[in-house]
């Protein structure tokens, strides 16, 4: 997992690599386009279905990143509150195993029978798939607080919310970094398996249409927007956690 | 007026007892330590003082006030852990703020008494750093900074030294000492290191499963331990222990043919005893017998030479730097009569 | 992570509970039974619906197996081959980020147009989710022996063969532990996310029909038995290591 | 027939050179140490008579072969390292064979090689243990085990001895020095520690920055160090220094008032000189003055007291454990004239 904390050349090197072996494959093996799209039938999709392309992006990532700050909100938020009240990880410890161990993804249908095919099933699909990891994480960093350091608070006549605030948050900002690193991986899965199982907009939808009816460069290229996304979305954090937490 | 007063002081977790009514005395700005092998409590202890853990029963006292159901931050004690227990993102400065500004000092105030413990630590350079950014030594001087700035009435070190290598160890230890001059405040030290109890403390209380073996002033421990734990305990190399017992109103050592006088009246008939003698007051015979020398350590200014006995007992004998002793060689050993010590096997108890 | 690891007995009260807060939910609420239907009805669901469960199961549970066995043969074969290659590393870095950036899942509609809707694309999807944190995870525990070891191989004139089997793969067992913990964690999520994306057999597929059939309590029977299988897998893993391991 | 010659040996890691054309002759059967201080290039210097690092250039002969080029497992060599080494998921008896097992030794041999080491270092105990249910003793017991089953021409040692607490370090010293003098084997041994460099080495080779500072006899290095620097890392505590100057052809020392005329011919006036005196070599003199006594530690056997004088340079002097000095006193220091060193402050080399 460290191994994404990588120069942005490097992806776009890796990605050229990539990109040429695909175009090879392509020549090579004379694949029908509607198998397999060379790279540059996708960029002419890309390129003709712009308008289209952008109005469901719009849509995916307008509740990928309204549910992200909903989950992260609320993940910390309980994770302070849980660390203030004794007795927390008691309580705590069987929510994550059943969190964990149970696909929360497998609710999405669930959700959209709840909350209809709109954005209200997608936003909470992605608030619930981060909310646990962000929860556990934040909380593991505020209570793995030093015993020393616990024990020279006790002596200075910290009250317990000045030390959660003064000593155990900041000591804990390491673990919610990799939470939040965990977060904005897990998040675009979320919204477009939210999208795959039941919406009429988003490029999750879109990919299946496209699908259906044979548009296989259209396909390929909505899945480029997908991960242009996520790739932006992990860069945006990990510029924002270097300069916040260096 | 704040010496510390312990009265009868149990620790019970529990159905185990680990600190077995301790009654001590700790006078107003002595350095006092607590020392002996892991597992005696000395730690336990502290921290029943500090109140960061409970005291099952007995009484603590710090001056005149009973403290022993007190919180730690109304005791008037400050101290010093042995990880530092710096705060990693706060500089030095607001570290060793940090106490008073949770006890609502004003900025300018805590501003001022930082910058004078950092005059009387040397700290002024590093005082913007962060903690990361320190080398050990540098760590423990702001983590004693910390302490000073709170003018507590008791200072605390628990083992402040003990992940310090072997060279900077012995510096903080003179700048301990000397900050205790300086300071002239009650302190009170844990280690399990007698050299660190000898040159520090005025008093030193030796603690075994809980309870105290003995109290007293270092040089009076060495010259005068009360039983084979203290004598064996204090004093480096350790002593060295000759089993024997008491034949017909005399001693009989087992690794010695002839034993001098000892100016003491011997127990019983039967009495299993020790014979102990420190390495520093044995000398080797070159031409006496019973004793093989296996091997000895040149150090330049002093040697030190390990015996075993032909009854398979292990002595070390310090001996001079230029000592012309070597491997192998079969020797005797003489010692002054007046420096030996006996103790009843059974007991350990010291005969006197 | 660590809290996965705990007695099953633990994770039976939590599922207790669980139980409990949602009957009262349904009792205190009064939700109609569609939207979400009580502890009871969905027990009675499964009952009735057993066989029809069982079925679907099936289909799910093989693709499941059969995908993570191949997956983590192939990642471990793949770490064993870069481990022996010097420059692997720099091979598999790029290939790992993009793995990890972009999510793997969004692969299950190009895998139905490429290998149909039966059981190729599922088996396919689980081994591609699976193949990429087992062969980081081993190869990471391989090359990662501490030098005075790797040394002292060199000095007992131990070949690379040799010390790869002898030394560097026990070294890396625990590494490769928590790649099959992720890989059992993950394959539900991808058998699942391969048949909402089209298939006509498996659990995935009859929770979308029981949804658009508004048969709620089948939905719910389904998720049940989709948990349970998530929740067995994972104890037979944590078994297998214990023993293993140990 | 199996000793150790460096010719001119060299190591660049790219344009930086860490050891600087090395020349040394270990005879056969011989415990030579290499110390220094961290970064002067002990460890390299061993890893490439190891074969673990490439030499850059010069030669190393092993017995009568040229091993420069050769591969660590062909050069009849076995290593002790630091971290120990030990393959967690092998039993001790494992780890042990593990060597003769590469070089496809049958079992039987590897058996009775493994027992045999097992029986010098009282290992039998443990042969079927996993490491991590060893002590770190036993633990750097089954590591030098398993370079003896190897029945290697040279063993190395690599800091063998850091990881374990003082108490232990002392009885494996004894345990290493006893294992030389019962194989008889060449042995290299590498430690920042000049303690153990003196209580093991036959040689010390004085290592600095990637050049031999000095090479002898322990006691040689500390009755006639050649340099400042070996005069200042041989010996504990360390020599003291103080500065001065030649003046009209005689020493003047800011310190002193009067200088005892030493035995030596003196460099030209204006030359900036160092006396050199050990702790152990000076007598404080409770009459005299120009010095003042912070602090004596007495630690029974022996007594530190430490010193600055009026012009502000520190000493330390070792005095007998029962001094009646205590703290505070202004005295004087005298000391042998014989036993003082004189060095230019400017090459650091000895004046004699």
């Amino acid at each position: 997992m460290q191994r994404l904390n990588v120069a942005p050349l490097r992806a776009l090197l890796a990605l050229t690599v990539a990109l040429a072996i695909w175009q090879a494959v392509v020549w090579l093996t004379g694949v029908p386009r509607f198998i397999l799209p060379g790279p540059g039938r996708v960029a002419a999709a890309l390129w003709d279905n712009a308008a289209l392309l952008a109005e469901h992006a719009r849509f995916t990532v307008a509740n990928l990143l309204t549910g992200l700050v909903a989950g992260v909100a609320l993940g910390v938020a309980t994770a302070l509150n849980l660390a203030l009240s004794p007795g927390a990880r008691l309580m705590l410890r069987p929510m994550l195993i059943f969190a964990q161990a149970v696909p929360v993804f497998a609710l999405a249908p669930v959700l959209t029978l709840w909350l209809g095919y709109g954005a209200a099933s997608k936003i909470v699909i992605v608030m619930l798939v981060i909310y646990f990891p962000v929860t556990s994480a934040f909380f593991d960093g505020l209570i793995r607080l030093p015993p020393a350091l616990s024990d020279m608070a006790q002596m200075m006549r910290a009250t317990p919310v000045r030390r959660l605030f003064l000593l155990q948050v900041p000591h804990a900002l390491p673990a919610l970094a990799s939470g939040l690193r965990l977060a904005v991986v897990y998040a675009p899965f979320a919204v477009i398996i939210g999208e795959w199982v039941g919406s009429s907009r988003g490029l999750g939808h879109l990919m299946l249409l496209a699908n259906g009816r044979g548009q296989t460069e259209l396909m390929f290229a909505a899945l480029f927007v997908l991960a242009g996304m996520s790739l932006a979305l992990f860069a945006a954090l990990e510029r924002l956690l270097r300069t916040r937490l260096a | 007026m704040s010496g510390v007063t312990l009265s009868n002081v149990v620790k019970k977790y529990g159905d185990v007892q680990v600190i077995h009514g301790i009654d001590l005395e700790i006078e107003n700005g002595e350095f006092c330590v607590f020392v002996g092998p892991s597992g005696c409590g000395k730690s336990t202890l502290m921290r029943m003082v500090a109140g960061l853990e409970d005291t099952t029963s007995g009484a603590i006292q710090i001056g005149a006030r009973d403290v022993t159901r007190l919180d730690p931050s109304q005791r008037g004690v400050a101290m010093v852990f042995q990880t530092y227990a710096l705060y990693p993102h706060m500089t030095v400065a607001e570290n060793m703020g940090f106490g008073l500004k949770m006890n609502g000092y004003p900025k300018a105030e805590i501003r001022e008494k930082v910058a004078e413990a950092a005059r009387i630590l040397k700290l002024e350079p590093l005082l913007e750093r962060k903690p990361k950014a320190l080398s050990g030594g540098q760590r423990q001087r702001v983590a004693i900074g910390r302490t000073i700035v709170r003018g507590p009435e008791v200072f605390l070190f628990d083992e402040p030294l003990s992940n310090l290598d072997a060279e900077l160890r012995v510096d903080m230890r003179v700048e301990i000492a000397s900050l205790h001059k300086q300071i002239g405040a009650t302190m009170i030290y844990v280690t399990h290191d007698q050299v660190e109890a000898m040159t520090l403390a005025d008093k030193i209380v030796v603690l075994r499963a809980g309870r105290i073996e003995q109290v007293g002033a270092p040089l009076d421990l060495y010259r005068d331990p009360d039983n084979r734990f203290v004598a064996g305990f204090i004093g480096s190399p350790a002593m060295n222990f000759l089993p024997g017992q008491v034949v017909h109103g005399a001693l009989s050592i087992a690794a010695l043919r002839t034993v001098p006088a000892l100016d003491l009246r011997l127990p019983a008939d039967g009495t299993r005893v020790e014979l102990g003698i420190r390495p520093e007051h044995l000398q080797i015979d070159a031409d006496g017998d019973g004793f093989r020398l296996d091997l000895i350590e040149k150090l330049g200014g002093i040697s030190y030479a390990y015996l075993h006995a032909a009854t398979g007992e292990r002595l070390i004998v310090a001996t001079d730097g230029d000592s012309d002793l070597t491997d192998d060689m079969d020797v005797g050993i003489t010692f002054d009569p007046a420096r030996a010590y006996l103790f009843d096997a059974e007991t350990g108890l010291r005969l006197r």
